[in-house]
C-alpha cells in the first residue's frame, strides 16, 4: 500500500536540500579538513549550529501557516502572531523575574503560546464570522502586533535569563550530529519534534483527515457530518498559539530580551518556507532550513572575512525562491483548494 | 398503494422556499424497503433540493420526515447518516488529493489505539464491501487519478460504509458512459436485494423505466404523478415530466432562409472538469432562421455556446462566421467584427454585471464604440441617452438608467440583456436559455422580440432546455445528446414525443 | 457563543497583555541597579507633568532633546544623552518642565521632531546619532538664536550655533582590544558589531583589533558587522546572539558587542555560556553596560564608554553660560571598571591598561584608524 | 433623485465614518488601561496635525506619499487584485528618480524635475509589472509575489547605496562617496528638486499639488475612460469581462503596472521635495498605509484623498501629541490597525452598532479572488 501522503515535487527538493546539507555537514567535520578551508566555513559545525537557530523560528512560523491554511483559512499574519507571542512572553518573564528561573521561563512561554492563540482566533473570527478577507485580516494582525507591542514595549523591563541547552546523555557525545542536534534549548528540541507531530497529525490521525478535509472541499466535509467552521476556528488558533512560541524561542531562548519589531520579516519568511515546502510539514521544515542555512553561510563567509559577493543578493534567495516556486518554475506547488473562501452550510439555490 | 408494513422513509408536505423561488411546494413521498424509487424531473424541478433536505443539508421551510415510522429531526448530514441514509451527490464529494481510504473513512474514522488512523482495517473492511456488492476499488489510489465511474463507486461505498439502508442517487448517470451506466445499475439491482431501498434521480426516461419499481415525477416542485414501469412509456412519462399547462405560442410568418451566416464543423470541446464535452458537433444556420437546441442540461449545449462566442477554446474543428473562419478568436472579434449577439445562459456570470448601473450594463461589450467611446475617453451622456431609449424601447422596469443593474427583477435583468443585444445592427443572434427563471410576461416579451430578428434576417442559435420555447420558436430543432447532435429535425415533423425520445437519446425508428 | 464572543476576547487580550506590561514595568526598579533609577522614572515624568503644569512662567532656560529612531531608555547612548540633559539641569536647576524629550519612530521624522522644540522656544536642542546630522545642520542654518548640540555629528562646515559632540571611538577600542588580547586564552577573540555603515562602529572595530594585535601579534580576531540595512542593524539583538555563538562555536572567548541591542544580544550570549561554566568574556560598549544590562554581569569585564552624559552636560552648561563653542566638540573615551571581575584581571593588565590610555592621550599610541582624511 | 442620492451618499459615508470614531474609541480604550490620558493624546494630535502652520504644513507634506501609495493599492483593488507591493514599488520608484535626481547637473529644472519624477514613476511601473505578468502567466498570487518583491525591493535599493565593506566589498553604484561609511545616495541637484511653495521652516512643495492632480487623473481613468472600465469590469465580474471582449490577461498587467506607477511617483516625490537623497531607512510602512488609506477610502479616488488626508493628520500630529501628553506615537499605528480591521470587515461595524444590511447596498470591500 502506498502511504497516503505524496510528497510534492518542491517539497522533495527541499527537503533534499536539508539533508545533503547534514550529510555534507558530517563528512566535512569528520575529515581532516584545515579549519580554514572553504568546505568549513560553509559546513562547519558553527555554521550548522546558527543554521539551526535561524531555522527554528522560521519552521515554527511555517508550522502555524500550515495549520491554518491546511483548513482552508490563509495566514499571511505569522509576523504579527510572533510578535504577539514574543510580547506577551517577555512581559510574563519580566512579571515573574522574581521566581526561580525555570517556572519563570515556562509562564514566559505559556503567555506567548496564549498570545499567539488570542491572535489565532481574531483571526478566524474576522475570516469566518465577519468574513473580512483573510489577507487583509492578516495585514490587520501585523499592523496591531506592530503597533500595540511598540506603544507597551518599555525598555526599562529587562528579562533576566534564557533558556540554556540542554544536552541529551549519550546521543549529545556523538561526533557533529551530537554537537548540532543534541544540545540545544527546549523550544529548539520542540520545534523539531513539533514538525514530526505535525506531519503525523496530518495525515495519520481523525483531526488531521479532517482539517484537510475542510480546507481542500469543505463541501464534502460538510455533507459527512463535519462541522467545517469548528475545525477552522480551532486550527487557526492552534496556528496561532505555534507562530506565539515561534515569538517566545525569540524572546525566552535566542536573546532573553524583547526588541521592537523583533521579528524582523521572520514571519515572512515563514510563510515563503510554508509554500516553498509545498504545505507539507517536512517540506517547510526543509525550506525553513534552506533559508536559516542561506543566513548562516552568509555569516559565516563574513566571519572568514571572504566574502564579496554584495550580502543583498544572498539575502535575497529566500525570496527569489519563494517566487520562482509560487510561478511553478520548480514543478508547481498547490495550496488547499478550498483555501481563502467563505464557507456556508446553506446553499442558496440549486 | 399504502401497504401494512412501515415505509422505511416518508416525506410529508415539504415545502421549501429560497429568496424569490419555491424549490419544493408540498411534496410527499414514501419509500419501502427494498424498494428502487426513481424520482424523475426536469433541471430545476426540485429533485436535488428534496434530497438535500433528506439529506439534512436543508432544513425544509415546512414538512416532516419519517424514517422507519419515527419522526427524524435533522439538523445536519450527520442526523441522517445516524439514520442510516447515504447519499451518492450529483458533484460527488470526495477531496480528490485524498486516497479512497481516507475518502471513504472522512467523518467515521477508524482509529488504532495510539490514535492513529487505522487505514490497514478501513482497507479491509472497504475491499469486503467491493467484494459483497462487486464495486472494484483500490482503496490506497487517490480520488484524483480516478475515472469517473470509479468515483461514483466509491461514494457508494462511502454510504454503504456508513450502514446506508436508503441510498440516494442523485443523478448518478449523467455522468457515466454506456457501459458504466450498466455496471452501475448491476450495483444497483445487487443493492436491492441485500434489502437496500434506494432513491434514484434522473431525467432518463430509459433509465428510469429500466431499473425502478416505482416511477415518481416532480415538475416545479410539485409533485405531478406516481407511475409503475409496467404502467408507463417513454411517451407518458416525457409529457409527465415536461408539461403541457404553460404552452406559449408565438405568432410567426414561415421563415425564409438565406445565406449561411453560422457554420460550425466538427467541433470538439472539454468541460471546465477537463473531459470531452462536444464530441464533433455541425451544423448551419442560416439568415432569417432559427435553428432550435434542444436536450437534456449538460449534454453540451454550455459548451457549445461558449466556444462559438470563443468564452472557451475549441479543442479541434471550425466556426465559420459570415464565411471566415472564427475559430477560437477574440470574443470581441466574433461580437464586433463577426456583428454577432449572444444572450449568455448564466447572465449573472456573464451577461451582466450586478453592481454596475443599468446604462453601463447596456453598453457592457460596445462601451468602446462610437458614440459610447471617443478614443479611450467614456461619453457618458451617450450611454445614458442609449439607456433611456432602451429602457422605453424594452420596457425594462427601473426606477432609472443609473439603478445597479443587480437590483431589477430577474425578468428585467434579462430584458436588460436582451436590450443590449439585440439593439445594435446583427447578422447572427445566439440565445442560451434566453427566458430561464423569469415570468411569463417578460418571457413573452423576448420571445416576440426572437422571432422579429428572424423577421429582419438574422440567423439565430436558440439554445434552450425548455422544450416549450423550442417548439414554439424554432424554424428547425437540433437535438443534443452527449456533446454529440443526434438529429436535427424540421419544426413540422417535431413533436414534443419525439423531440423528448431524442433528448432521451433514442433515435429516430429506433425500438425502445 | 456569537454574542459579545469579540468583545470579550479583545477586552480579555488587552487587559492582560496591557496589565502584565504595567506590573512588568513595575517589577524591574526593585531588581535593576539603583544608579538606574532617575532615567526609568524620567520616562515617565514628563508624561505626567506635561498635562498638568501650568504652561509659562518667567523667562525660562529651556533644552529639548530628540533621539535617533529609538527610546529614550535604550540603555545606550540615547539615554546617556538625557542623563547628561538632567545632570545639566541639576547643575543649572531647571525644572522638569524645563527639559523635554522626543522619541523619534520614523527616519523621516526628524526634522519635525526638531521643530517642535523650536516652535516652543527651546534655547537648547540635542539631537543624538550621527543620521540626525543633515536634519540638525539644517534646523541649525534656520534658526541662528537656538544652540544645537548633536551627538556623534561631526562638523564639516561648522555653525557658531551647532557643536558636534564627537569622541575618539578608536581610542575605546583600542583600550578595550588590549584588554581582551591580554585575558584571551584559546588565541581568538571576537567582536560583534552594529554595522560598518556607521563611523563609530568603525572606529571600535578598528581601534580593537589594533589594540589587540599590538598586544598579542598573533591573536586571531573574528569580527563581524551585521548584514543589515541601518534600519535593523542596532535592533537585532538574535542576530548579535547568534553570531556570538558562532564566534564561540569557532574558539573566541572574548566577544566585544558594539552595536546597541544587536551588541546586546551578543553579550546575553556570551553570558549564557559562561553561566553555563565556559570560560568567556564580553566586553560592552557605549556606556557602561554593568548598569545597563544586568543579564550580561557573567561575562562583562568592562566596556569601551563614550562618555556621553559627562559631554552633553558639559555642553549644555557652556550654552547656558553664554560661551558655547560651534563646531567639533571632543568628548571623554575610556574603559568602564570591572566591578566583579577587579580579581580576574590581573594587575599587570591593568598596569598595561593604565599605560596605554596614557600613550593614547599623549598621542604616543597610534591606533591606525584615521578615516578619509 | 435628489434626495435619493442624498441617502446614498450618506450610507457610504456611514460605515467610513464609524470605523473611524469606532478606532478612536478603541484606541483611546488601549492609552486609558496603559495609563496615558486620551483626551490630552488627541488633543495633541489634533494641535499637531492643525493647531499651527508647521503643524499644516506637516500635514500636506506627509499627505502626499500616503495619497499616491493608496491610490496606488486602490486602482488595484479596482481590478480585483491586492497590492501588497507599494513598498516594493514605491522603494524602485524612489531608486530611479535618486539616479536621474543626482545625475545631470546641467539640466534646467523644468526638464530635470519631470525627468526625475517620470523615471520614479517607470521605476515603480516596472516593479508593479512584474507580478501582473506573473499572475497572468503562471497564475502566481499577486500577493505571495509582491510582499516577496518588496522584499527584493528594499535589498537592491539597500546595494545600491552600500557603501562597502571593510572587507572587500564593493560599495553600491548609487553611493556617495563623499558620505564616507554612510550607506546613502549623494544629495539630489538643485535642479531635480521639487520647488517649494511655502520654503523652510515649512518645506511644502509643489508635489502635493501633483498627488492633487493625479486624484483627479486617476478618476478620470477609473470612471471616465474605457480603460477604467475594463480594469473596473475585470475587478467586478471577471466571467463578465471576458464576454465583453476585455483582454484580462493585459487589464490585469496594466492595473498593477499603474499601481506601481502611482507608488513609484510617491516615491519619486518624496525623494525629489523632501529627502533630497536615498538612504535604506527611508522606506516606513507606506506600503501597508497605502492599504488602509485605499480601504478608508473606498477605493474611490476623490474617497482615497480624504482619507490620505486623514492618516497624514494622525502621522502629523504624532510628534506634538507625544510632546504635549508623553504618549508614545506608536498609538496612531494601533489605530491605523484598528481602522483598516473595521473599514475591511462592515459586518464588525454593523454588529457593533446593529445597523442592517439595506438589499442594494453592495459590499464597500473590494472583491479579491484568491488562487484564481
Amino acid at each position: 500500500m502506498s502511504s497516503p501522503t505524496r510528497f510534492k515535487k518542491t517539497s522533495l527538493i527541499a527537503l533534499a536540500i536539508a539533508i545533503v546539507l547534514i550529510i555534507v555537514g558530517i563528512v566535512v567535520n569528520l575529515l581532516p579538513i584545515p579549519d580554514d578551508s572553504m568546505w568549513r566555513v560553509l559546513f562547519g559545525v558553527s555554521t550548522l549550529n546558527f543554521t539551526l537557530r535561524a531555522t527554528v523560528p522560521l519552521a515554527l512560523g511555517a508550522m502555524a501557516g500550515i495549520l491554518c491554511e491546511r483548513t482552508g483559512i490563509i495566514n499571511i499574519g505569522i509576523e504579527g502572531m510572533m510578535l504577539a507571542g514574543a510580547y506577551a512572553g517577555f512581559v510574563a518573564k519580566v512579571a515573574t523575574n522574581s521566581w526561580p528561573l525555570m517556572p519563570s521561563l515556562l509562564f514566559g512561554v505559556a503567555a506567548a503560546l496564549l498570545a499567539g492563540a488570542a491572535m489565532g482566533y481574531i483571526h478566524a473570527l474576522f475570516s469566518i464570522k465577519f468574513k473580512m478577507d483573510q489577507i487583509i485580516s492578516g495585514t490587520f494582525l501585523i499592523l496591531l502586533a506592530g503597533g500595540l507591542t511598540a506603544y507597551l514595549f518599555n525598555p526599562d523591563m529587562v528579562a533576566e535569563g534564557k533558556f540554556s541547552p540542554i544536552a541529551i546523555p549519550f546521543l549529545s557525545k556523538i561526533p557533529v550530529i551530537g554537537d548540532i542536534f543534541f544540545n540545544n534549548p527546549p523550544i529548539t528540541y520542540t520545534a523539531l519534534i513539533l514538525v514530526a507531530i505535525l506531519h503525523v497529525a496530518l495525515f495519520h490521525t481523525k483531526w488531521g483527515l479532517r482539517s484537510r478535509a475542510a480546507g481542500e472541499h469543505p463541501r464534502a466535509a460538510d455533507t459527512v457530518g463535519i462541522n467545517v467552521n469548528f475545525y477552522r476556528y480551532m486550527n487557526t488558533t492552534l496556528g496561532g498559539m505555534v507562530a506565539g512560541l515561534a515569538g517566545g524561542f525569540l524572546v525566552l531562548e535566542a536573546v532573553g530580551q524583547f526588541q521592537e519589531g523583533m521579528t524582523a520579516g521572520r514571519g515572512f519568511i515563514s510563510l515563503a518556507a510554508m509554500i516553498f515546502g509545498n504545505w507539507m510539514p517536512f517540506g517547510a521544515l526543509g525550506a525553513a532550513t534552506l533559508f536559516g542555512y542561506t543566513q548562516g553561510v552568509q555569516n559565516a563567509l563574513l566571519l572568514a572575512g571572504v566574502v564579496n559577493i554584495p550580502r543583498h543578493f544572498i539575502s535575497m534567495l529566500p525570496y527569489l525562491v519563494t517566487i520562482i516556486a509560487v510561478a511553478g518554475f520548480v514543478g508547481r506547488v498547490r495550496p488547499p483548494a478550498a483555501e481563502g473562501k467563505v464557507y456556508e452550510t446553506e446553499g442558496s439555490s440549486e | 398503494m399504502s401497504k401494512d408494513n412501515i415505509p422505511v422513509l416518508e416525506v410529508k408536505h415539504i415545502t421549501k422556499r429560497f429568496p424569490g423561488v419555491i424549490a419544493n411546494d408540498d411534496v410527499n413521498l414514501t419509500l419501502q424497503k427494498g424498494e428502487i424509487l426513481a424520482l424523475l424531473g426536469e433541471n430545476g424541478a426540485g429533485k436535488s433540493t428534496l434530497m438535500n433536505i433528506i439529506y439534512g443539508l436543508y432544513k425544509p421551510t415546512e414538512g416532516e420526515i419519517y424514517v422507519n415510522g419515527k419522526k427524524a429531526e435533522m439538523h445536519s448530514p450527520k442526523d441522517a447518516i445516524a439514520l442510516g441514509i447515504g447519499m451518492v451527490h450529483q458533484h460527488f464529494q470526495l477531496v480528490p488529493v485524498m486516497t479512497v481510504a481516507e475518502n471513504i473513512m472522512l467523518g467515521a474514522e477508524s482509529v488504532k489505539k495510539n490514535g492513529l488512523l487505522d487505514i490497514k482495517k478501513v482497507s479491509k473492511e472497504i475491499s469486503e464491501l467491493s467484494h459483497r456488492y462487486h464495486l472494484d476499488v483500490d482503496p490506497s489510489a487517490k480520488v484524483e487519478d480516478l475515472p469517473v465511474g470509479v468515483q461514483q463507486r466509491v461514494e457508494i461505498i462511502k454510504a454503504l460504509y456508513r450502514e446506508a439502508e436508503i441510498l440516494i442517487l442523485d443523478e448518478p448517470t449523467a455522468v457515466l458512459t454506456p457501459q458504466e451506466i450498466e455496471g452501475l445499475f448491476e450495483i444497483m439491482k445487487r443493492l436491492q436485494a441485500q434489502g437496500k431501498s434506494i432513491i434514484f434521480i434522473s431525467h432518463k426516461l430509459k433509465e428510469v423505466l429500466y431499473i425502478s419499481d416505482r416511477i415518481v415525477v416532480l415538475r416545479g416542485g410539485k409533485v405531478v404523478g406516481e407511475t409503475t414501469p409496467q404502467d408507463a412509456t417513454q411517451e407518458k412519462l416525457a409529457a409527465m415530466m415536461v408539461g403541457r399547462e404553460v404552452i406559449l405560442t408565438v405568432d410567426k410568418a414561415p421563415p425564409s432562409p438565406g445565406n449561411v451566416v453560422l457554420e460550425v464543423k466538427n467541433l470538439k470541446a472539454k468541460s471546465d472538469l477537463g473531459e470531452m464535452a462536444l464530441n464533433g458537433v455541425s451544423f448551419q444556420v442560416r439568415e432569417g432562421e432559427i435553428l432550435g437546441v434542444a436536450g437534456v442540461q449538460g449534454n453540451g449545449q454550455t459548451e457549445l455556446v461558449e466556444v462559438i462566442t470563443s468564452l472557451k477554446k475549441a479543442e479541434d474543428g471550425q466556426v465559420i462566421i459570415s464565411g471566415e473562419d472564427m475559430t477560437n478568436a477574440s470574443p470581441r472579434t466574433i461580437t464586433q467584427k463577426g456583428q454577432s449577439s449572444h444572450v449568455p445562459e448564466d447572465r449573472h456570470a456573464y451577461g451582466m454585471v450586478s453592481t454596475y448601473s443599468v446604462a453601463d450594463n447596456l453598453v457592457l461589450n460596445i462601451y468602446n464604440l462610437p458614440p459610447f467611446a471617443k478614443g479611450i475617453t467614456i461619453n457618458r451622456p451617450a450611454i445614458i441617452k442609449h439607456a433611456e431609449e432602451l429602457i422605453k424601447e424594452f420596457d425594462v422596469r427601473t426606477p432609472g438608467p443609473l439603478t445597479p443593474g443587480g437590483s431589477l427583477s430577474g425578468g428585467n435583468q434579462q430584458k436588460m440583456v436582451v436590450a443590449r443585444e439585440f439593439s445594435r445592427p446583427i447578422k447572427l443572434l445566439i440565445a442560451a436559455q434566453p427566458t430561464r427563471g423569469i415570468d411569463v410576461g417578460s418571457i413573452e416579451f423576448i420571445h416576440n422580440q426572437i422571432v422579429s430578428k428572424r423577421d429582419e434576417g438574422v440567423a439565430v442559435l436558440l439554445v434552450s432546455s425548455e422544450l416549450d420555447e423550442i417548439m414554439a420558436l424554432s424554424d428547425r430543432i437540433a437535438v443534443m445528446y452527449k456533446g454529440e447532435i443526434i438529429d436535427i429535425v424540421p419544426r413540422e415533423e417535431a413533436t414534443r414525443e419525439n423531440i423528448g425520445l431524442l433528448m432521451a437519446g433514442v433515435k429516430r425508428g429506433e425500438k425502445v | 457563543m456569537r454574542k459579545s464572543t469579540l468583545f470579550i476576547l479583545l477586552a480579555l487580550l488587552l487587559v492582560s497583555v496591557v496589565a502584565l506590561s504595567a506590573c512588568g514595568g513595575k517589577a524591574t526598579p526593585t531588581q535593576a541597579p539603583a544608579e538606574e533609577k532617575p532615567a526609568a522614572e524620567a520616562t515617565q515624568a514628563p508624561a505626567v507633568e506635561a498635562t498638568e503644569a501650568p504652561a509659562m512662567e518667567k523667562k525660562e532656560f529651556k533644552v529639548g532633546l530628540v533621539t535617533d529612531v529609538g527610546r529614550i531608555n535604550d540603555r545606550s547612548f540615547n539615554q546617556s544623552a538625557w542623563e547628561g540633559v538632567k545632570m545639566a539641569a541639576d547643575k543649572l536647576g531647571l525644572t522638569e518642565n524645563d527639559i523635554k524629550y522626543i522619541e523619534t519612530k520614523d527616519a523621516k521624522d526628524y526634522a519635525d521632531n526638531i521643530n517642535q522644540f523650536v516652535e516652543n522656544g527651546y534655547n537648547v536642542i540635542i539631537s543624538v546619532g550621527f543620521a540626525l546630522g543633515d536634519a540638525t545642520h539644517q534646523a541649525a542654518t534656520e534658526n541662528p538664536d537656538i544652540m544645537f548640540i548633536g551627538v556623534d555629528q561631526f562638523q564639516a562646515d561648522p555653525l557658531p550655533n551647532y557643536a558636534g559632540l564627537i569622541f575618539p571611538e578608536d581610542k575605546a577600542g583600542y583600550l578595550a582590544g588590549v584588554l581582551a588580547a591580554s585575558l584571551d586564552k584559546t588565541g581568538t577573540i571576537a567582536a560583534v558589531l552594529g554595522t560598518d555603515l556607521v563611523p563609530p562602529v568603525v572606529a571600535f572595530k578598528e581601534g580593537y583589533e589594533a589594540g589587540a594585535k599590538a598586544t598579542k601579534p598573533d591573536i586571531k580576531l573574528i569580527s563581524t558587522y551585521h548584514p543589515g540595512e541601518l534600519s535593523q542593524a542596532f535592533v537585532d539583538p538574535e542576530w548579535g546572539a547568534a553570531t556570538a555563538k558562532q564566534a564561540m562555536d569557532q574558539g573566541a572567548d572574548v566577544v566585544f558587542g558594539a552595536g546597541g541591542m544587536t551588541g546586546n544580544g551578543a553579550l546575553q550570549e556570551v553570558a549564557a555560556a559562561a553561566e553555563a561554566g565556559k570560560e568567556v568574556y564580553c566586553i560592552g560598549v557605549d556606556t557602561d553596560q554593568w548598569e545597563t544590562l544586568p543579564a550580561a554581569h557573567p561575562c562583562l569585564v568592562s566596556s569601551a564608554m563614550k562618555l556621553i552624559t559627562p559631554g552633553v552636560a558639559e555642553l549644555i552648561t557652556k550654552a547656558a553660560a553664554g560661551d558655547f563653542p560651534g563646531g567639533n566638540y571632543v568628548g571623554d573615551v575610556g574603559l568602564a571598571p570591572f566591578h566583579d571581575f577587579e580579581d580576574k584581571v590581573p594587575q599587570d593588565v591593568k598596569d598595561l591598561l593604565a599605560k596605554t590610555k596614557e600613550g593614547l592621550l599623549d598621542g604616543s599610541i597610534d591606533t591606525g584608524y584615521h578615516p578619509g582624511g | 433623485m435628489g434626495n435619493f442620492s442624498l441617502r446614498r451618499l450618506f450610507r457610504s459615508l456611514l460605515i467610513p465614518i464609524l470605523a473611524v470614531i469606532t478606532a478612536l474609541i478603541v484606541g483611546a480604550v488601549i492609552m486609558w488601561l496603559a495609563g496615558d490620558n486620551p483626551i490630552a493624546a488627541y488633543k495633541g494630535l489634533f494641535q499637531g496635525a492643525f493647531g499651527s502652520a508647521r503643524g499644516w504644513a506637516t500635514t500636506i507634506r506627509k499627505w502626499s506619499p500616503l495619497l499616491l501609495t493608496g491610490l496606488s493599492v486602490a486602482i488595484a483593488f479596482q481590478a480585483g487584485l491586492f497590492n501588497i507591493g507599494a513598498s516594493g514599488q514605491f522603494m524602485m520608484g524612489t531608486i530611479f528618480s535618486v539616479w536621474v535626481g543626482i545625475n545631470f547637473a546641467d539640466m534646467p529644472a523644468i526638464i530635470h524635475v519631470p525627468l526625475a519624477i517620470s523615471a520614479g514613476i517607470l521605476g515603480g511601473l516596472l516593479w508593479g509589472a512584474i507580478p501582473g505578468i506573473l499572475k497572468v502567466t503562471t497564475g502566481a498570487h499577486e500577493v505571495i509575489t509582491t510582499i516577496m518583491l518588496n522584499y527584493i525591493a528594499a535589498l537592491f535599493a539597500g546595494w545600491t547605496v552600500y557603501a562597502g565593506g571593510s572587507q572587500g566589498q564593493k560599495p553600491g553604484p548609487l553611493w556617495d562617496p563623499a558620505a564616507k561609511a554612510i550607506s546613502q545616495t549623494p544629495p539630489v541637484v538643485e535642479s531635480a528638486r521639487i520647488p517649494f511653495i511655502f520654503g523652510p521652516p515649512y518645506r511644502v512643495h509643489w508635489g502635493i499639488a501633483l498627488a492633487i492632480i493625479t486624484i483627479f487623473v486617476m478618476a478620470w481613468i477609473i470612471y471616465k475612460t474605457t480603460i477604467g472600465f475594463e480594469l473596473r469590469t475585470v475587478g467586478q465580474n471577471f466571467k463578465a469581462s471576458k464576454y465583453a471582449g476585455i483582454r484580462v490577461g493585459w487589464t490585469i498587467i496594466l492595473a498593477m503596472m499603474l499601481a506601481g506607477a502611482l507608488a513609484g511617483m510617491a516615491g519619486a516625490i518624496e525623494t525629489l521635495g523632501v529627502n533630497f537623497k536615498f538612504a535604506p531607512e527611508f522606506g516606513g510602512s507606506v506600503g501597508f498605509d497605502g492599504i488602509t488609506v485605499a480601504l478608508l477610502g473606498q477605493t474611490n479616488p476623490f474617497g482615497v484623498g480624504l482619507a490620505a488626508f486623514f492618516l497624514a493628520s494622525l502621522a502629523a500630529g504624532g510628534a506634538k501629541m507625544q510632546f504635549d501628553s508623553g504618549v508614545s506615537s506608536d498609538i496612531i499605528q494601533v489605530i491605523n490597525a484598528l481602522l483598516l480591521a473595521f473599514v475591511a470587515a462592515p459586518a464588525i461595524i454593523r454588529y457593533i452598532y446593529r445597523i442592517r444590511k439595506s438589499p442594494e447596498e453592495q459590499e464597500t470591500t473590494p472583491k479579491i479572488s484568491w488562487g484564481g
